[in-house]
């Protein structure tokens, strides 16, 4: 988009971090940061996983205080104590995880803390369900405001995120990679929002790890790269390039790696797997049939809620009600535990790391271990040695940014930890891995690291499924491409076929014969 | 025919049910006590409603309530408390239902039909004095007391210190609660033999707490005076085998069936022929006699 | 652009039923909580001629009371995420104030005087003793961050020492005051009555309309809820978390020391060791009717259920003549077998509703 | 590719700096734990001259051994995640079973016989009720979806009630068996002694060390770690939650079994009211010992000082001849401030680390 149509930004910063330090046992995650968020723009951070820039938001959040440095609001230096201070500040902010009440609406979500009264002091429920239903419409979502957010998909509660931070009014507005849950049109309506919002003279501070994004919307440009300011720019003068030259000292080639390596025998054979919604109407997963190969990558394109992640789902034995037959290497899975499926050679990668992926309690070497103690002991016994050592090799060969092995899980950035989950199923040696949006909210580097592991194991025999929403990633990576829409296949392409129309075509296929959104702006 | 019927229910003129609350029946002490009490009412004809209230005056409370929504002819209880259990029985007064305390009394008169009790103080005294001759009025003890908030613990200790207290040469090194219990009673004894090697008698306000510190001593090798209060059948053993030397036996038996007994004919005729108060006597059992006594009565 | 509404919209043909789905889960969690009590009453009422008697229901429902109003209580607190084993001791701790404060009055050494209260005034004092130890319990489990189970442990124990040490182990008797002493009518809240049910009756309905409403209707409870569901979250959106949670210990101390003035004023007299245990009670008769002991689902409605059937199978079995030992099994399993029934209710209606877990 | 190396190899140059303190977090963390006990143990010994000689502390030690076997059996269930409330039941149930089976022997009506068992198949057959009542709570918790807390609720009475059952509420006294039935000996576990030591004394240094290192070294200990941290993610991760959790169940029956039998054996007595608000001490203890009521965090070490804590308190309360009604306040306070002073530990701890510059 041509920088005419934005609003004339002013270049007094309206909120601004000078020589922030924040110092956390074993990391120092920010050292003397300086950071200038300006009205009325969208102030875009990059950097790579555990660059700093969670850190460095919740403490502008008023989450976190600073072990140094100072926050300067309208030219005047604010002690931020609490989210509360933040927010009477004007200060809101949409978290990379996700922060919700399951068990209350989404109305009640939205309006928490913040509740409409009445003179009596009680909840207006009406009127909050009023608002927050012209909030859905505004993001062009249709969610009943009395539904309970855990009935909401993540994609869904995400934008329940959203809507929260919009219910107030706000001047600064910070978003820790918003999109990283959203399908391609959820975020397209996401990004328009944010124009809107800096139309409005708010200053978005805007996180994300999709370039092509930040790009798009970016006003300013901070990037961070291992807890130090390492550039500074204004959109005009930012490339691709530079910011991953800047970020990373990598340079864009890199990023997907391809290796062409003969594809072998049929390891996984899926026939008309299916998964009936419970309350009948229609099905989750519908009659799907495919064959996975040694050594090839198949990546799985579809809009949020096609169905994918109850594939892999019922492929790893996680649905008691799915049928249809599933052979690994020929052998006939029927209702094996997740541990004998493990056992057989499937893996799967969670989307969901923190609720189904990590223990939070423990350390990264437990982590990556947990699922092939088998394989750590000495007789019934575990053996240290033999943990250190694979531990190790794991680390090292997915990058993983910790301290020490035994350094607790959760002191790591998103994208290390997101690197540990898959460091796990890595160990149980899979011959099928499936993987569930495996690079969501990982940065460049991390991605990059992600796929040259996939590539690794094709050359070396493992079928590889991943789920994905990233059109570019699909093109570039799977070797054959799967689209699914409403719970059933409706593409089947080979390498050369794979481009980001045709998925974008056979992802709105099932859905009635519309353009899909991803044309819309492509 | 029917009128026959009735004829016989009149002869036999005692029927409809009697509540028969107790503490909890896990103390075979108060287990032999109702069960007596529920043994005596059916042999009159009645139909015995046998509760227990733990020692919990709140529950005890709702259980007369019960009684009396049941249509109870009459009550026998052993209460929870002189003082907490006044309510209830005049409560059950009003509702036109004589009460037969057994056991332990109330704190008040003309509200319950009857109070049979063996004599606390009096049976404390009696275990006090068998005490003080078995340690032939001099020596170092300690003393066990129930649960400190109930009654007859504080009755029973006051009678042992009013006893012992007039004897300057019989020291008391420790005086600790084990709450009733056997378990307790073992490690606190375990525990104050270390504070008090050179105790030579243990005197204890019920029976269980005398075997449970009777255990801890045979584990220690010590063989000192053990006297308990109740005369409860392990007691009896006890003091057969020697890890005993003596306990006080209270009637519960005898209390338990002259308090349906009377029931019986307050129902009948409207008076029990007995004083309100009505205090049985304790017996002291020592190895010389234990072989007369049964469970909580003669042979 | 219009094309991404339309595929959105395909969404909505998806989440429309939500409104529906959720009045559909709330019938269920209601009917639930009835069913065990309905099985009971129907059992007793056919074993036992005296059940259903007026009488009886009158009796039934004012023991019924004192669970109750522990349970709306303890309803807050778990809720809240928390949970709050010092009720019984509170009970037992304010029983003792109030006899202390009718019989003895209170006692000024300095001017070696005691001063004798009216009776409302001595109710209020003692609801403030047990507010007061509420805020022992919330300042322990938010300003220092002790685990609830420990903290309210905790005053479990000090609380029913300081019961005992208020009197030296022994009774307060005969509370009926003195008209010298204008301190007259302590016994009228437990034996009398209004439109014929006993006053008990009426505390536990107001205390129960009351919570209800504000367990639904107010921010406070609404946030109650959210911490129950997400703490953290909670703090992160700006809920005042350690003063919501600390409201809630306070509340259940406050119900507390109500059930402690009704026992006492029932026996006219004041037991140190009353209430032991009544925290199970309590606990369970909020498990009973429904809420998660993980915090943030239940209802005020289900714990007044709960603790129905708690009362209806303890009334039953002693109009049944069950053996002591006999009723302790039974009411254990009742509890597990209630809890069964509403797991498998649960699920049953978790797959009528089923989602991805994700 | 070389380049990302580059990049985490800067990771861990910042991070490097971090090894030597960790040593210095654990030691803290270790410490911790002790301090309650140091205090105590100080200002015992400074009161009374009978605490500190050997035959003192070997009866103290005796008596911390019941605590810390249930200890350990809660330790290992409250790590998974769970609670078990059901120990103090199982430990009069066990009791009571070995009482009968020495003193009535095993009665078979259908043959009019009664099978008498040598002592140490006594015990088997206790442990193995112990482990039943254990398999009960592990089904209900996996199977049928029950909280903990309410399952090991029910079972608290349900076992209790068989207790009282077993023998109509009656004691078995005097079980010293009979030579010609063979089963002499049941009172050596709790009065006999080796190396100067009470047998009970070895039971606990044997659990404890089994326990420390099953917890630490197997990948069942592993495995109920992370159920108590993630239960979700260790069942993806293939951990066979179901029975894993079972399992910590079984253990603390097991336990609870073994102290139902010293103490039976202490009394050569068995009475069945016994261990009741066992559980209370038995997860004080836990708690002290610095395991998370949680689950996930904790060790078998801590639990067993934990016990100490506990033991060292009561038997020198009784040393000073403390009143009861102080002793109960005392205990409480002590478990309140044990906890706050580790809480407050564990945050200086943390700020400690996070100022001392990388
Ligand atoms: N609570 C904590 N304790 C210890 N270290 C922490 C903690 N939180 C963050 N860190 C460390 O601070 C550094 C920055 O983390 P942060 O989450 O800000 O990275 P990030 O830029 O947000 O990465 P990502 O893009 O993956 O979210 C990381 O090295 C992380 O390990
Ligand atoms: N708006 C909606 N409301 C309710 N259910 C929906 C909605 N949209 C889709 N679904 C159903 O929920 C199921 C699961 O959605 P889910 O997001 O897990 O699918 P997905 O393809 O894995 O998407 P993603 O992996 O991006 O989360 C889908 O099969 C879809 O049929
Ligand atoms: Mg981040
Ligand atoms: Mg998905």
């Amino acid at each position: 988009m041509p920088p005419s149509n934005r609003p004339a930004k002013s270049l007094e910063p309206l909120l601004r971090a000078e020589g922030v330090t924040k110092r956390y046992p074993g990391t120092l995650a920010l050292d003397g940061v300086d950071f200038n968020i300006y009205p009325g723009a969208v102030n875009v951070l990059i950097g790579e996983n555990g660059a700093g820039k969670s850190t460095l938001m919740k403490i502008l959040a008023g989450v976190e205080q600073p072990s140094g440095g100072r926050l300067m609001l309208h030219g005047r230096a604010v002690e931020l104590e609490s989210p509360r201070d933040a927010l009477r500040q004007g200060i809101a902010i949409i978290y990379q995880e996700l922060n919700l009440f399951p068990n209350l609406s989404v109305a009640e979500n939205v309006f928490m803390a913040r509740e409409r009264t009445s003179a009596v002091g009680t909840v207006r429920h009406a009127e909050q369900e009023e608002v927050v239903r012209s909030l859905m419409a505004r993001l062009e979502q249709d969610i009943h405001p009395a539904t309970l957010v855990e009935d909401l998909r993540i994609g869904q509660q995400q934008l329940v995120e959203i809507a929260r931070a919009l219910a107030q009014d706000v001047s600064v507005l910070i978003m820790d990679e918003p999109t990283s849950a959203l399908s391609t049109a959820e975020a397209e309506i996401l990004l328009r929002l944010v124009e809107d919002l800096t139309a409005h003279g708010v200053a978005v501070i805007y996180i994300s790890h999709k370039l092509d994004e930040c790009l798009r919307i970016g006003d300013h440009f901070t990037v961070l790269r291992d807890g130090k300011l390492v550039a500074e720019a204004p959109a005009d003068q930012v490339t691709l390039d530079w910011i991953v030259e800047t970020m990373a000292g990598r340079s864009q080639a890199e990023l997907f790696p391809r290796s062409n390596h003969a594809v072998g025998a049929p390891l996984l054979e899926v026939h008309d797997l299916t998964l009936p919604r419970a309350h009948g109407d229609g099905f989750l997963v519908d009659r799907v049939s495919f064959t996975l190969r040694a050594g090839e990558i198949v990546g799985v394109y579809g809009l949020m809620g096609a169905g994918r992640t109850e594939l892999l789902e019922c492929l790893f034995g996680m649905q008691p009600f799915a049928s249809g037959t599933v052979r690994i290497a020929g052998f006939e899975l029927r209702d094996e535990s997740i541990a004998e499926r493990i056992q057989s050679g499937l893996a799967f990668v969670t989307e969901d790391r923190q609720k189904l992926g990590l223990v939070q309690s423990m350390s990264v070497a437990e982590n990556i271990t947990l699922a092939s103690l088998r394989l750590m002991r000495r007789g019934p016994v575990l053996s240290r040695p033999k943990e250190r050592e694979r531990v190790g090799a794991m680390i090292q060969s997915l990058a993983i940014k910790t301290s020490r092995p035994d350094q607790p899980v959760t002191s790591l950035s998103g994208g290390n930890q997101q690197k540990v989950v898959i460091a796990r199923s890595l160990l149980t040696a899979p011959k099928v891995l499936l993987m569930d949006e495996p690079t969501r909210g990982i940065d460049i580097g991390a991605k990059a690291d992600v796929f040259r592991i996939m590539c690794d194991l094709a050359r070396d025999g493992v079928a590889v499924l991943f789920v994905s929403s990233e059109l570019k990633e699909v093109v570039a990576m799977a070797d054959r491409a799967l689209v699914m829409a409403r719970g059933r296949i409706t593409a089947d392409l080979p390498r050369e076929h794979i481009t980001e129309s045709a998925l974008a075509a056979a992802a709105v296929a099932g859905i009635d014969a519309v353009p899909s959104p991803v044309h819309a702006h492509v | 025919s029917g009128g026959e019927g009735k004829a016989a229910a009149a002869a036999n003129n005692a029927s409809g049910p009697i509540a028969i609350i107790t503490p909890s029946p896990a103390n075979v002490f108060f287990k032999s006590e109702s069960d007596a009490a529920a043994a005596r009412a059916k042999e009159l004809g009645f139909e015995p409603l046998v509760l227990s209230h733990d020692d919990d005056a709140a529950k005890q409370d709702q259980l007369v309530d019960l009684a009396i929504s049941r249509g109870a002819k009459a009550i026998v209880l052993d209460n929870a408390g002189a003082d907490a259990s006044v309510a209830a029985v005049r409560k059950a007064k009003n509702a036109g239902i004589p009460t037969f305390l057994i056991d332990r009394e109330i704190n008040a008169t003309g509200v319950a039909t009857a109070q049979i009790v063996s004599n606390n103080y009096q049976c404390a005294t009696l275990g006090a004095q068998e005490f003080v001759r078995l340690m032939g009025e001099k020596g170092k003890y300690v003393e066990l007391v129930g649960k400190e908030s109930d009654t007859n613990a504080q009755v029973r200790s006051q009678a042992y210190n009013e006893v012992l207290g007039q004897y300057p040469k019989l020291v008391q090194v420790a005086k600790q609660s084990a709450n009733w219990s056997q378990t307790e009673a073992f490690e606190k004894m375990e525990t104050l033999l270390q504070a008090h090697p050179d105790i030579t008698g243990v005197i204890s306000g019920n029976d269980t707490m005398a075997k449970g510190a009777a255990a801890a001593l045979k584990a220690a090798g010590k063989d000192i005076v053990v006297v308990g209060l109740d005369g409860s059948p392990e007691a009896i053993d006890a003091i057969k085998t020697g890890e005993m030397d003596a306990t006080v036996l209270q009637p519960a038996v005898q209390m338990a069936r002259s308090a349906v007994d009377q029931a019986q004919s307050y129902i009948k005729s409207g008076k029990t022929d007995h004083p309100e108060k009505q205090a049985l006597d304790c017996e002291l059992v020592t190895k010389d006699n234990a072989s007369q006594f049964g469970v909580f009565a003669r042979k | 652009m219009s094309s991404s509404v339309q595929a959105t919209g395909e969404g909505r043909a998806i989440a429309a039923p939500a409104r529906p789905r959720v009045s559909l889960e709330v019938l269920l969690l209601r009917l639930r909580a009835y069913i065990a009590l309905i099985v009971l009453a129907v059992l007793f009422a056919v074993l036992s001629p005296s059940f259903l008697t007026t009488g009886n229901l009158i009796i039934l429902t004012k023991q019924v009371a004192i669970n109750a109003i522990l349970g709306i209580g303890m309803t807050f607190v778990i809720l809240g995420g928390g949970i709050d084993l010092s009720v019984g001791s509170i009970v037992g701790l304010c029983g003792m104030v109030a006899g202390w404060l009718i019989s003895d009055g209170l006692v000024l050494p300095m001017f070696g005087i005691a001063v004798f209260f009216k009776v409302w005034i001595v109710m209020l004092l003692t609801a403030l003793v047990g507010v007061g130890v509420g805020v022992v319990n919330g300042l322990l489990v938010t300003r220092f961050a002790v685990t609830p189970f420990i903290a309210t442990l905790g005053t479990l124990y000090v609380a029913r020492g300081a019961a005992l040490l208020l009197s030296g182990g022994a009774t307060f008797p005969n509370l009926v005051g003195h008209p010298s002493l204008k301190n007259t009518g302590f016994p009228t809240l437990g034996a009398g009555s209004a439109l014929g049910l006993p006053y008990p009756i009426w505390v536990m309905v107001v205390l129960a309309a009351v919570s209800a409403f504000v367990a639904r209707k107010t921010p406070f409870g609404r946030q109650v809820y959210a911490i129950g569901g997400n703490e953290k979250a909670a703090a992160l959106a700006g809920v005042r978390v350690a003063r919501v949670k600390l409201l809630t210990y306070v509340i259940s101390g406050f119900c507390a020391a109500v059930v402690g003035l009704i026992i006492t004023s029932q026996l006219v007299a004041a037991h140190p060791a009353t209430g032991g245990s009544f925290e199970l009670n309590a606990i369970a008769v909020v498990v009973l009717g429904g809420t998660s002991l993980t915090g943030g689902r239940g209802t005020i409605g289900g714990t007044i259920i709960g603790a129905f059937v708690i009362g209806v199978l303890f009334n039953g079995m002693v109009l049944l003549g069950v053996s002591e030992f006999w009723q302790t099994v039974i009411k254990g399993a009742v509890i597990v077998v209630a809890v069964i029934v509403d797991q498998l209710q649960q699920r049953m209606q978790q797959a009528a509703l089923a989602k991805s877990p994700t």
